[in-house]
């Protein structure tokens, strides 16, 4: 099992803040995966800006999800 | 010196720099932002700000990390507020102390540079017209943050 | 909105900052010069600071018009303190508030840096060792003044 | 009558903080004539970083010096 955040605009526009999968392969696959779910889930993992971590560092597409990760999904921050 | 503080509450930005002073110091450089109460033209009437628990604390660190290494500092410290946030109020405090003030200078801004772009922060601006909307991330900051 | 303050009593940094935040400021920087126990190798017991009374002040105003016409600021705070300051004490303040925060930081490093250069105050210093000496100005002070 | 004010190392060297005289010229001029009063005197007006302001307005060695006016002199500074 991995678990998968979802943060800010993202997690209020999925309605999902969190979900445990089962998920073995790339983010790439991960996000190809998740896009399955419908309409709304392709749309929002279709942008070019969203920003993956991996047990809170920084990844990018071809980062590897192993069991057991917290892998997060957020828009562009905007704190400061 | 590092000390990264993630909270709700208000915080004392003059008390912040009273811990920085030390015979050693020399140069206190403190940046704290302030909630305004317009953004593009709208009036603003509160803001909430969400954060990834865990990964904002470390992210921030890791910044003061990095600005340790680039310039010779005695401490710094980083207060960010989460939750709702009012005009007027702060939201963001960066202290630095250093023996020089342009090195207290240079690392304070790069600090602030790389927690408007890297730090998990997200804002959603309530309006005074009823209506709510996340902030866009600016391309400003981004242009300020790859400076350095 | 310009507030020059030149006196023998130390000054609360916080309570500045606080007066200069207001719901259009965005940013506020904040630059604290403490006096250190250590110069050139020799342990510093205590400092006293000379001014030109109404020309210091007038010198200072000047500075922060300068500022004012360079940057889109919305106040800016100095406070220097005269008389004797011990290690560790605050000699200096400079604050400027600003919608943006680059130029608020840019604002009050010129601030500092034409402080150091333009502002007449001398200071000596009284050593651990009984002797007194003026401290010379520096040539690192003139070269970060004429960068602007 | 003009008005003299001198400040830190050099008032201290020349033991004068103040004095008051009767002048009409230059600011070179006056250095000149300060300096004939003594070897001390004239060693610390012969200072290249030495600073003059006419009624703390900072002023140059060719500056006019005026009946009535302010006149001070004093070592580069070193506030901040």
């Amino acid at each position: 099992m991995i678990k998968v955040l979802f943060f800010a605009k993202l997690r209020e526009t999925l309605g999902t803040s969190d979900l445990e999968i089962d998920y073995a392969g790339t983010v790439a696959d991960l996000k190809a995966q998740l896009s399955m779910r419908n309409d709304c889930w392709a749309e929002q993992f279709a942008q070019e800006n969203l920003l993956c971590a991996i047990n809170q560092q920084v990844a990018a597409d071809e980062s590897p999800v192993s069991e057991g990760d917290e892998v997060a999904f957020f828009p562009p921050v905007t704190g400061g | 010196m590092i000390k990264v503080l993630v909270q709700v509450e208000d915080f004392d930005a003059g008390a912040e720099v009273a811990q920085l002073r030390s015979t050693a110091s020399g140069a206190i450089v403190q940046f704290v932002g302030v909630m305004r109460d317009n953004n593009q033209g709208d009036t603003v009437a509160s803001m909430h700000l969400e954060h990834y628990p865990g990964m904002t604390e470390s992210s921030i660190e890791r910044i003061l990390v990095e600005a340790s290494e680039r310039w010779s500092l005695l401490g710094c410290t980083v207060i960010h507020r989460v939750g709702t946030v009012l005009p007027g109020e702060q939201i963001v405090l960066v202290a630095v102390s250093a023996a020089h003030r342009h090195a207290a200078f240079q690392a304070c801004e790069f600090v602030m540079d790389y927690l408007k772009t890297q730090a998990p922060f997200w804002k959603k601006e309530q309006l005074h017209n009823g209506e709510s909307r996340w902030v866009d991330a600016r391309e400003s900051d981004d242009r300020a943050a790859a400076r350095w």
